[in-house]
């Protein structure tokens, strides 16, 4: 029987992996069936179905912007039966994926506005995706500011790429800011000996207590572990960010991608959301909508 | 001088024993089998359960003789409470219990007591150059355990046999599965008494012994309410403490089952001898064929006892399925019980031999008092009867050699330790 | 369009249906009533039941199906059930939940197994017995408008038979010969059946604005009671005809190289429905799991309930939690 | 087969405490892919099926039986140093089973006078546990005994390099999954389904018999009040209900508390 199922998971191969962490790795993707790289298109903030066959299926952000035609990165943290098989995987070997799902980020109603990107952890991952799109289309968006909190340093992902974004920013109207946690951390202390307004020790909200930002004109975008959004929300709102002018990407179970396994269903009766396909994108306004968003 | 020889664990065995063996210059001393198989106290946990769900417990003494448990234990509360079972549920009985004996004797001969007659570690050793044997003696287990699990509802502590029936009938389909399944295995039953008579058993040694019996009735089988002893007696198993005496002896500070002061044998080996001229069939003929091969006083012989059984019980199990295909089945309920403060005794030979559940129930149903003695409880005389006459004559041998055939003579009990509950070592 | 068919002549008429698949039908299967079962002897057939403990979504999304064969280089292939199947004596909320899932399932990223299934199945609904259980009056869902092939309503003698797809009237133009049109006095029957069938269902579950209320309700001591007697069993999603929850499992064989990827049933009742890595549960509690599955079912897609007012949920409650019940208490009317 | 393919097999090891050894005898009982599994592995120990032992370090051991006595406590310590993961094998290493019914309801003393006559703890025995109570354990697959299906599976996983998925679902799931009639709602049958650990594929259920619980309690996920009030409501006696709740969880601690109450209740 020949039918086209858009369900099916595609064949993908590894053509490189960065290891950026002791947890997480970078695998840059390429699909291997031509007919659908055509047709494959992605907007930051969608995310795929990764499979490994016999193992199973992870949702997992795409984390760059679509240069390339058929090719993609995903940065996946190992915690499980999936993630730990993906990362026993080499370059060469393959692997399946289907999508891309989810609304994504609207990176057209953001056009000729500023950016705030905050993200904490792995949540940097979905972000990055945004930052790679507007760099790409820089004109059409006003400053970028970038606010990423990690643990240390050596759990920074994508680091090169951003130490430099750090340093020589402000060439492309980028201004990029570290948070770290680990108040010894010696490296990131040097960080902030070099730009102290820049890097700070702390959370990620102290970077939104310590920096001046004008919520007219700008969009926050946010992403990181389910505790952090009611903090960061909680500052940005006190700072006059109206609720429409909050994104933040949200995490649940999934099992399908497309709005029917009904694990990433949230609400109550009088606004039911399925995270993977109302979302993974959501205002705060969506969360101040529907219980339990948040 | 005293030596002492240790065996620290039994393998190939079911549950955890050791063999000490304390040598005095040219005198045993002492030989103990060593049950350090923690005792689980079924006949205290039981009390105050009530009587519907005391077999599920009491299958769980043991794995590999479940079923025989659960039969003796569902038996023993329908003699407690004068309830008649059909015919057809006890078909379906003896059904189940040649399933178990020929799964678990298939397990027994070929996997266990087989690398010892052909000289390896184990079955998957005896596989690298047995290839075929080993994959045929597998199947054979299977298709004991395809009756299980039709019948009881899964291979360990199955669940469809019930005080008064069966919960759920077998469809007339998986009944004919059996049937096919044992025309399958039938060639390997009998290959696994060619192999037994064609080797040289390992060990061979002169016993007087004592053997008991169920008496099954007309056919060979393991179901019975009558005790048959081999100095003539018979007995109803309502007085088997009358007859299978707990006591210490001076010899051992073992608390163990004797039979007028002497050790005993249960197992294949003693159905064989006292129901002999029930065997029929293939069974029967190869039975006489090697029957010299079959000797009273060497506890190996079990060994060819089983293998004939299997035969017997492959054989059995199809004519058992004609016959409730013959009949037709028919759905019966559960018949209500009428409980009483009562007590029963039932009886079943598991693979290794009698197994006895007594029970006393309360007006209300619940269990105030129990015992169970299991076969390998009442070999455990006999085999340390046989450890000291084994090492009594290769007393000059090295000890690995003592050992060695220590081991053989557990193993040729088949001694099923999880069980034996009852089996406890009083320190001196 | 309405024709009509005698009762005497269903026999006749079913085995036609053979030809558009395999039959199910109702089955007496337990006390409490029957399942849809492969009618293999026409006798076993039991129209005038009041509910199957699993509801027919089973036809459409399996309890447990094999979605794809894998292969560790080779990738997934499907296996899709295009058997045929005809199913006789279907509710009218059992149709109405499958056209619940069908918006699930047949939307923008269609289920193609899900959509197999539908495509290669005639319905056929039929009256039904209401109980003490059924609200299907006040979920809207009494009747079914559409999702049908044929619709058969019981009047004394014979069964005015509403058409409800191209398939259903070739079913009818096949049967020509038993297929009469209703007269007047059918049609009299027919309302008075109708009426009577209604007057039965009598339990009232008043809906209007309960998303208000229950969004109100989130502290309301009703959850926690009945979350301590409940189980977290999920029998109350799996009996569910609009539930759809479902898992997916990969079992990989031993040679580790092949598989199959399966597809069961899950329950929003359960612990791990919304647990992710790392061990963080967007629902950890009953309390909570249960709030939200009551409010799942009282929630609107598209302007209808999601729940169609079989009584499933409270009949196979092991805690007899009562969801009508639970409502009103919640509504405290 | 040469060392070096030897040297790849993951060196495993079959262990049993005090239980029935059923557990083992579940896993010989895969006889179609017994072979073929077991050449996958590089065994060590296999006390029943084997003669073979050695005492070295092990990729994975799995542990059937509770700990009971002095010696088990010794071996699985013993185990647990020497192997990386270790696998409770069967409800009495995961949760004690049956022999493990009248924990802190009767003491030892009281039941070797049952069995034995005499009230010296001669056996060093102490109340059966699971071995979880004692050591570290990386996985835990339930059952009296276990599933063979689950059993291959979790074997399966573990040689793939993955975690073994065991449910932790209760069993009336299996049992509506399989379209089984309940036997609570239907028959009033005193079925422990609701709160006993799924995998069975709902057994007992599916032979028209009430769960008896075999596979142990849901860890955390327990309700054993709401048993009790639902069993009660069908008319069946507290010692009855709770004899019962008992049968495969003397651990739990809320089925404990069951037992204790009612008992003070009892003698008033
Ligand atoms: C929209 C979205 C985007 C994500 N993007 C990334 C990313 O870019 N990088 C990354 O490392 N992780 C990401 N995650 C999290 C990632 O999906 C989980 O870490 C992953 O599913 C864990 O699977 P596992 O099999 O390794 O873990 P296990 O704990 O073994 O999970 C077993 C099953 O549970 C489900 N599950 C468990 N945790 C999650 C979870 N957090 N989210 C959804 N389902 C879960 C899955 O279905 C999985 O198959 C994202 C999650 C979502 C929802
Ligand atoms: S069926 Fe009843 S006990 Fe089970 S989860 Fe649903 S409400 Fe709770
Ligand atoms: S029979 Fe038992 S396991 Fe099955 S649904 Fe009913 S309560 Fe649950
Ligand atoms: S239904 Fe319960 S008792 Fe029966 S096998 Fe399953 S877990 Fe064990």
């Amino acid at each position: 029987m020949t039918v086209k199922n858009s369900l099916t998971p595609l064949e993908a191969q590894i053509t490189r992996i960065e290891e950026m962490t002791s947890i997480e790795k970078l695998f840059y993707l390429k699909l291997i069936d031509l007919n659908t790289v055509k047709e494959f298109h992605y907007t930051p903030g969608q995310f795929l179905e990764v499979s490994i066959p016999g193992v199973g299926e992870a949702p997992i952000s795409i984390c760059d912007v679509q240069r390339e035609h058929g090719r993609l990165q995903l940065c996946i943290r190992k915690v499980g039966r999936v993630t730990n098989a993906i990362h026993r995987l080499k370059k060469g070997d393959r692997l399946w994926i289907r999508g891309p799902y989810g609304n994504g980020f609207p990176m057209n109603l953001m056009e000729n506005h500023d950016l705030l990107l905050i993200a904490g952890g792995l949540g940097i991952a979905p972000l990055r995706s945004v930052l790679q799109y507007a760099l790409l289309h820089r004109n059409s968006y006003g400053s970028i500011t970038v606010m990423y909190g990690v643990k240390c340093y050596s759990m920074m992902l994508f680091r090169e790429e951003f130490l430099k974004l750090f340093r020589e920013g402000d060439k492309l109207n980028v201004k990029f800011l570290l948070a770290y946690e680990d108040s010894d951390d010696f490296q990131c202390y040097q960080l902030s000996c070099e730009r102290s307004d820049r890097c700070m020790s702390g959370l990620v909200t102290k970077l939104i207590e310590s920096t001046a930002i004008t919520p007219d004109n700008t969009y926050a975008v946010v992403c990181g572990p389910p505790i952090m959004y009611k903090f960061v929300v909680k500052e940005l709102t006190q700072r006059g960010f109206t609720p429409a002018q909050i994104y933040m990407t949200m995490e649940r179970r999934m099992k399908c991608g497309v709005g029917k396994c009904g694990h990433c269903i949230t609400g109550s009766s009088n606004s039911i959301k399925y995270v993977c396909k109302d979302g993974p994108v959501f205002t705060y306004w969506d969360a101040l909508k529907t219980r339990g968003l948040m | 001088m005293t030596k002492t020889l240790i065996i620290d664990e039994l393998t190939r065995v079911e549950g955890h024993g050791g063999i000490t063996v304390i040598i005095d210059g040219e005198r045993v001393k002492d030989v103990k089998m060593n049950i350090f198989e923690g005792p689980r106290f079924f006949e205290s946990i039981i009390k105050t359960v009530y009587y519907d769900k005391v077999p599920d417990i009491m299958r769980r003494i043991c794995a590999i003789c479940t079923a025989s448990h659960s039969l003796a234990s569902i038996r023993a509360i329908e003699h407690a409470f004068n309830l008649q079972v059909s015919d057809q549920t006890q078909i379906l009985r003896d059904l189940l219990i040649h399933g178990e004996t020929i799964e678990s004797h298939a397990l027994h001969v070929f996997l266990l007591a087989l690398p010892d007659y052909l000289g390896y570690p184990d079955a998957l050793k005896m596989a690298s150059e047995h290839f075929n044997t080993v994959k045929a003696a597998l199947e054979l287990k299977k298709a004991g355990n395809i009756i299980h699990n039709i019948l009881s509802g899964r291979e360990v502590h199955g669940m469809n046999e019930r005080v008064g029936g069966f919960s759920k009938l077998p469809s007339e389909r998986k009944l004919e599965n059996i049937r096919e399944e044992m025309l399958k295995v039938k060639r390997t039953a009998e290959l696994s008494v060619e192999m037994l008579a064609q080797t040289e058993p390992p060990l061979n040694i002169n016993s007087k012994n004592i053997f008991m019996a169920l008496n099954p009735g007309e056919k060979y089988g393991f179901i019975g309410d009558e005790i048959l002893i081999s100095d003539g007696s018979a007995h109803h198993i309502n007085d088997y403490l009358k007859i299978v005496k707990e006591h210490t002896v001076n010899y051992s500070t073992a608390k163990i089952s004797t039979y007028k002061n002497q050790p005993f044998m249960v197992g294949a080996l003693a159905r064989i001898l006292l129901n002999r001229n029930k065997l029929e069939g293939t069974a029967k003929s190869m039975f006489k064929k090697y029957h010299t091969l079959i000797r009273e006083v060497n506890p190996l012989s079990n060994n060819l006892a089983q293998a004939i059984e299997l035969v017997h019980s492959v054989e059995r199990a199809a004519s058992l399925v004609d016959e409730l295909l013959g009949r037709g089945l028919r759905e019966e309920r559960l018949p209500s019980v009428n409980i009483k403060d009562a007590r029963g005794v039932g009886a079943v030979e598991a693979p290794r031999g009698i197994l006895y559940h007594d029970y006393t129930f309360d007006k209300s149903g619940c269990i105030v008092q129990c015992n169970v003695i299991t076969p390998t409880a009442q070999n455990i005389a006999n085999i340390e009867k046989n450890y000291r006459e084994v090492v009594e004559a290769l007393i000059h041998e090295e000890d690995d050699k003592i050992k060695f055939n220590l081991e053989l003579i557990s193993r040729a009990y088949d001694p099923c330790i999880s069980c034996s509950t009852h089996v406890i070592r009083v320190k001196n | 369009m309405y024709k009509k068919l005698f009762k005497e002549d269903l026999e006749q008429f079913t085995s036609t249906l053979k030809q558009f698949g395999s039959i199910y039908g109702p089955v007496k299967k337990t006390s409490r009533g029957c399942e849809f079962t492969e009618l293999t002897d026409f006798k076993d057939l039991q129209l005038n039941y009041t509910r199957t403990m699993i509801p027919p979504k089973k036809f459409f999304l399996k309890p447990k199906e094999p979605l794809y064969s894998l292969n560790k280089d080779a990738g997934f292939k499907e296996i899709i059930d295009d058997s045929k199947t005809v199913l006789l004596g279907v509710h009218s909320c059992d149709i109405n939940a499958l056209n619940l899932l069908d918006r699930v399932y047949l939307n923008q990223f269609p289920d193609l197994h899900y959509k197999t299934r539908r495509e290669n199945t005639i319905i056929i609904g039929v009256s039904c017995e209401p109980d003490d259980y059924c609200f299907c009056t006040s979920t809207g869902s009494s009747h079914a408008l559409k999702g049908f092939d044929l619709f058969l309503h019981e009047i004394s003698d014979s069964y005015i038979v509403r058409v409800g797809s191209m398939k259903g009237f070739q079913i009818i133009t096949q049967n020509k010969h038993i297929i009469k049109n209703p007269s007047l006095t059918d049609i009299k029957e027919f309302k008075e059946y109708e009426a009577e069938r209604l007057s039965k269902i009598t339990l009232n579950l008043n809906v209007n604005g309960i998303q208000d209320i229950l969004d109100l309700s989130f502290d309301h001591a009703v959850w926690q009671e009945n979350a301590d007697i409940c189980f977290g069993c999920g029998s109350c999603n799996l009996v569910c005809p609009t539930c759809r929850c479902y898992d997916v499992i990969d079992y990989l064989k031993l040679d580790l190289k092949n598989g199959l990827k399966v597809r069961r049933w899950d329950s929003c009742m359960l612990k791990q429905h919304a647990l992710v890595a790392g061990g963080l549960n967007f629902r950890p509690t009953r309390v909570e799991r249960l709030y939200n599955r009551f409010n799942c079912k009282m929630s609107c897609s598209e302007d209808s309930l999601n729940c169609v007012g079989c009584g499933r949920c409270t009949v196979y409650c092991p805690a007899d939690i009562n969801f009508v019940e639970v409502l009103k208490q919640v509504r405290e009317d | 087969m040469t060392e070096t393919e030897n040297n790849l097999k993951p060196r495993i090891g079959v262990f049993s405490l005090t239980g029935c050894a059923g557990d083992q005898l579940m896993i010989l009982n895969l006889e179609d892919t017994l072979i073929e599994l077991l050449s996958k592995f590089d065994i060590k120990s296999f006390q029943e099926a084997s003669s073979y032992s050695e005492n070295t370090n092990l990729d994975i051991a799995f542990v059937e039986g509770s700990v009971s006595t002095e010696h088990d406590l010794k071996t699985l310590k013993n185990i647990r140093e020497k192997s990386s993961l270790l696998i409770a094998i069967g409800d009495c290493a995961v949760n004690g089973c049956v022999q493990a019914m009248r924990n802190k309801q009767t003491s030892i003393a009281e039941r070797m006078i049952d069995v034995y006559g005499v009230e010296d703890n001669i056996y060093k025995t102490f109340e059966p546990k699971g071995v979880g109570e004692y050591v570290k354990v990386d996985f835990e697959i339930p059952g009296c005994p276990i599933e063979k299906e689950e059993a291959l599976n979790a074997l399966i996983s573990l040689l793939n390099g993955d975690a073994p998925l065991i449910p932790d679902y209760p069993v009336c799931v299996e049992c509506k999954l399989n379209g089984y009639p309940c036997v609570i709602i239907e028959e009033g049958k005193p079925c422990l389904g609701p709160i006993i650990t799924a995998g069975c594929d709902a057994r007992c259920p599916g032979l028209g018999l009430d769960c008896v619980g075999c596979r142990g309690p849901i860890k955390g996920e327990t309700n054993a009040k709401a048993e009790l009030e639902a069993l009660r409501k069908r008319g069946y006696a507290d010692k009855y209900i709770i004899n019962r709740l008992r049968f495969f969880a003397g651990n739990f601690d809320d089925i404990q508390i069951l037992g204790v109450k009612e008992n003070s209740k009892g003698d008033k």
